[in-house]
């Protein structure tokens, strides 16, 4: 049931994408988050920042026309916008981890209600590889997190403690999941949105720690795409 | 995005009694005189000045001295050419001083633009300066651990800005300019020219723009050196 | 001062076996591939090398790890477009990794530039990348205690160098160079175009000559990501 | 009798001059050891750093074509060479504690066979100062300095153990004076050369710590400037 009702990548990063300010300065993560930069709302212009040194940089050039020495931090291809810099790799974590970008916008494997994240490691198997994981959880003025709700086997993704290797602790600040909006506030996860067609009950039975409200739970509406 | 202001005035509004004020400049070079006028005129009491000087002759920072608006300063170098505003209140034990090496003030103002809360420096071990510090050994050398330094307001002096905040600045006027914009929770500049974004090539930006909260254009800034040679005053 | 030297094999002369050795780049940007050819054609066994990456396809760092070579990684990322090369030997536990957050990265190679033995980082705080590490609390909050990191060479990949070792980069190419130009012993650049002393506008210099011990001119630089597309090996 | 025999400021300034390689990157200190510029050995080019963010400037300017926002930390005009590069406080101050300068030269209140040097205080009366001082003892691979062997007073400058406020700990390697060149090597002056008319006996006598030697001393030979 919940795999008909629930929201498509695209329809998470859409509602992620209308809580960013005009102006504001942003990192998406490699992969999903990345989506949210196509969905920016009219008129509101973000600047997009990333790790390996490019402050407002663009959509991806046309193929072909790729200059592989301007790439963002998942080694794609972009463009510039007028009033973008370069700079070093020293200078751009400065920008993360002294707390320069208004947000910062991440996949998750497993997010906690304390804040907890882990989205770099699913075990101890195989060759680890972090990035700048832990450093943009601790970076940004508001760490968002991208992701389903459940897990393909239907297990919940946010959970009382995280059983993966943690990428930051009481890091998350807001999770957009594939059927609700939920904030992180003093250890809980306080619901703010849901999907009309799920119940309390329903959404609770998925979801690994209690939700908690704080006033009216609203709808989580998005459009199609 | 446009983070040009008015004038000076709204540049400097906001800053308020017992605030902390990074500014820009090395003896002359670099010092946002309009701005710190400006300041002048709001009038705040109580300020801590973050600079590697403590002001020189009857302008800049020596006139926010001498208005009685500065509670404190933190400098390496407070014997400039003609330091008469500090040194007088200095010695009536009427402003405070925490006098610090140049290379650790620089390095805990980049450290507070960079969250990085505390950094090891050989810099002043063994000297009074590094009284009550904690000290660390790496690979059977000692060091000093010094903290960061964050400031509420930077004011900043540049050559060009575009309006979202991109920055160059003119030769050695650079100084801690660039660190200052790093470590202040709202950075006020001002440019000699303004112009559009695009109109400095990315490659050149010396401060991002994410840096930059406030602009105002100046578009023949006074240089401290030329006034206090000029003998000039702020009254 | 002339620093530039007569070709690829002088340049990277005197890396001995043990040595470690920081190589620029980050994903296909920036990695100097004609002077890691070069070492490769020289041969030291047992390096440590330091890059963001672990190496891609079959030449470059990739290569120079199918060279039998490399002892150790000290990376963030070892696993980008096909890090075969890399991931074999781990996995067959025929080479080491130090695995370092990204940012964590950046910061230890500039304190092993700038003379900072050590200093406190909230990245990876409470993960296992910090286990052993100390930690330090400042205004209420934890942080790990990071190391610097220094390298005995440096290879880096300029745009445009002056003879005198100023240098500039391009676009995103600059990454990690400017910090690791700065952490070794002896830094050996290639750069695209190298010019006389005055070439380069001291306002745009982005590594000053100081950093820069060897220039060698490679005109026509390989792009890793273009020799990655056209299944280009080094063998 | 010294006061006949002594160097003058400049011939101190040209003997430190000779052992400045060719392109060495050097620090001169504020006021008399600037005076070593002045003197660079025919034919090498050393570097000239200042800690407000250049490298590779020249000359004071002509009178009347001074530009204010080129100077050096002493607050004087300078000119650039080709090949200089301007940069930040904390970029310069990297050059320096990273140990990227091949030589410092400074002045001296007091030197202690130790290596500790006093330069910055006599007391703790009037306005402190300190600037880079305590920066470029740690920064450079050579930390020599300039000075005369006693004190106006005529007590000795090179002591046992300093009793102005220190400038830094163990940091000299190398003293020229108004009579001789002097090393520090593992806690001793080491005494290298002297002026031919003085006695090593009267050297003795003002200096405030056994001079050692180590193999031939050398005399002191230098222009007259």
């Amino acid at each position: 049931m919940l795999d008909d009702l629930k929201l498509s990548n695209a329809q998470i990063a859409w509602r992620a994408a209308q809580d960013i300010a005009d102006g504001a300065y942003v990192n998406l993560g490699i992969g999903f988050p990345e989506m949210v930069a196509q969905y920016t709302v009219e008129g509101r212009t973000p600047i997009f920042h990333t790790e390996n040194g490019i402050l407002n940089f663009g959509q991806a050039p046309a193929p072909g026309e790729e200059d592989w020495d301007m790439i963002n931090a998942g080694k794609k291809a972009v463009t510039l916008k007028p009033g973008a810099s370069f700079f070093h790799h020293a200078d751009s974590f400065a920008m993360v981890r002294g707390g320069h970008l208004d947000v910062a916008i991440l996949g998750a494997l497993q997010v906690a209600q304390t804040g907890d994240l882990a989205n770099w490691r699913v075990g101890n198997k195989g060759v680890p590889a972090v990035g700048g994981a832990m450093d943009l959880v601790h970076g940004a003025k508001r760490v968002a997190v991208l992701t389903d709700h459940v897990t393909k086997k239907g297990e919940p993704k946010l959970v009382e403690s995280c059983t993966f290797p943690l990428t930051g602790v009481a890091c998350v600040t807001r999770i957009y999941t594939s059927l609700a909006v939920v904030d992180i506030e003093d250890g809980h996860f306080v619901l703010r949105e849901k999907l009309a067609g799920i119940s309390m009950e329903d959404l609770q039975s998925v979801t690994g720690a209690p939700l908690h409200t704080d006033g009216e739970v609203g709808d989580l509406i998005v459009p199609a795409l | 995005m446009d983070k040009t202001v008015s004038g000076l005035a709204e540049a400097v509004s906001g800053i308020g009694d017992g605030a902390t004020v990074m500014i820009g400049g090395f003896g002359g070079a670099g010092n946002p005189i309009e701005l710190i006028h400006a300041l002048i005129d709001a009038g705040p009491k109580n300020l801590t000045v973050i600079n590697n000087n403590a002001g020189n002759g009857q302008i800049g920072i020596a006139a926010l001295i001498d208005a009685g608006m500065v509670k404190k300063m933190i400098c390496s170098f407070p014997k400039s050419s003609d330091p008469r505003a500090f040194t007088d209140r200095y010695l009536a034990g009427e402003i405070e001083l925490e006098l610090v090496p140049q290379g650790t003030l620089a390095e805990r103002i980049r450290a507070g633009g960079a969250g990085i809360p505390a950094f090891y420096t050989p810099t002043s071990y063994g000297t009074e300066l590094a009284d009550g510090k904690p000290i660390g050994e790496f690979d059977g050398r000692p060091y000093v651990q010094e903290r960061w330094l964050k400031a509420d307001f930077a004011l900043i002096k540049a050559e060009v800005a575009d309006t979202m905040g991109n920055l160059t600045y003119r030769m050695a006027a650079r100084n801690f300019s660039p660190l200052m914009a790093t470590a202040a929770a709202t950075t006020i500049v001002q440019a000699t020219r303004v112009v559009a974004p695009g109109g400095i090539d990315p490659e050149q930006v010396i401060t991002p723009g994410i840096f930059v909260n406030r602009i105002v254009e100046v578009t023949e800034p006074k240089q401290e050196e030329d006034l206090i040679r000029a003998g000039a005053s702020y009254a």
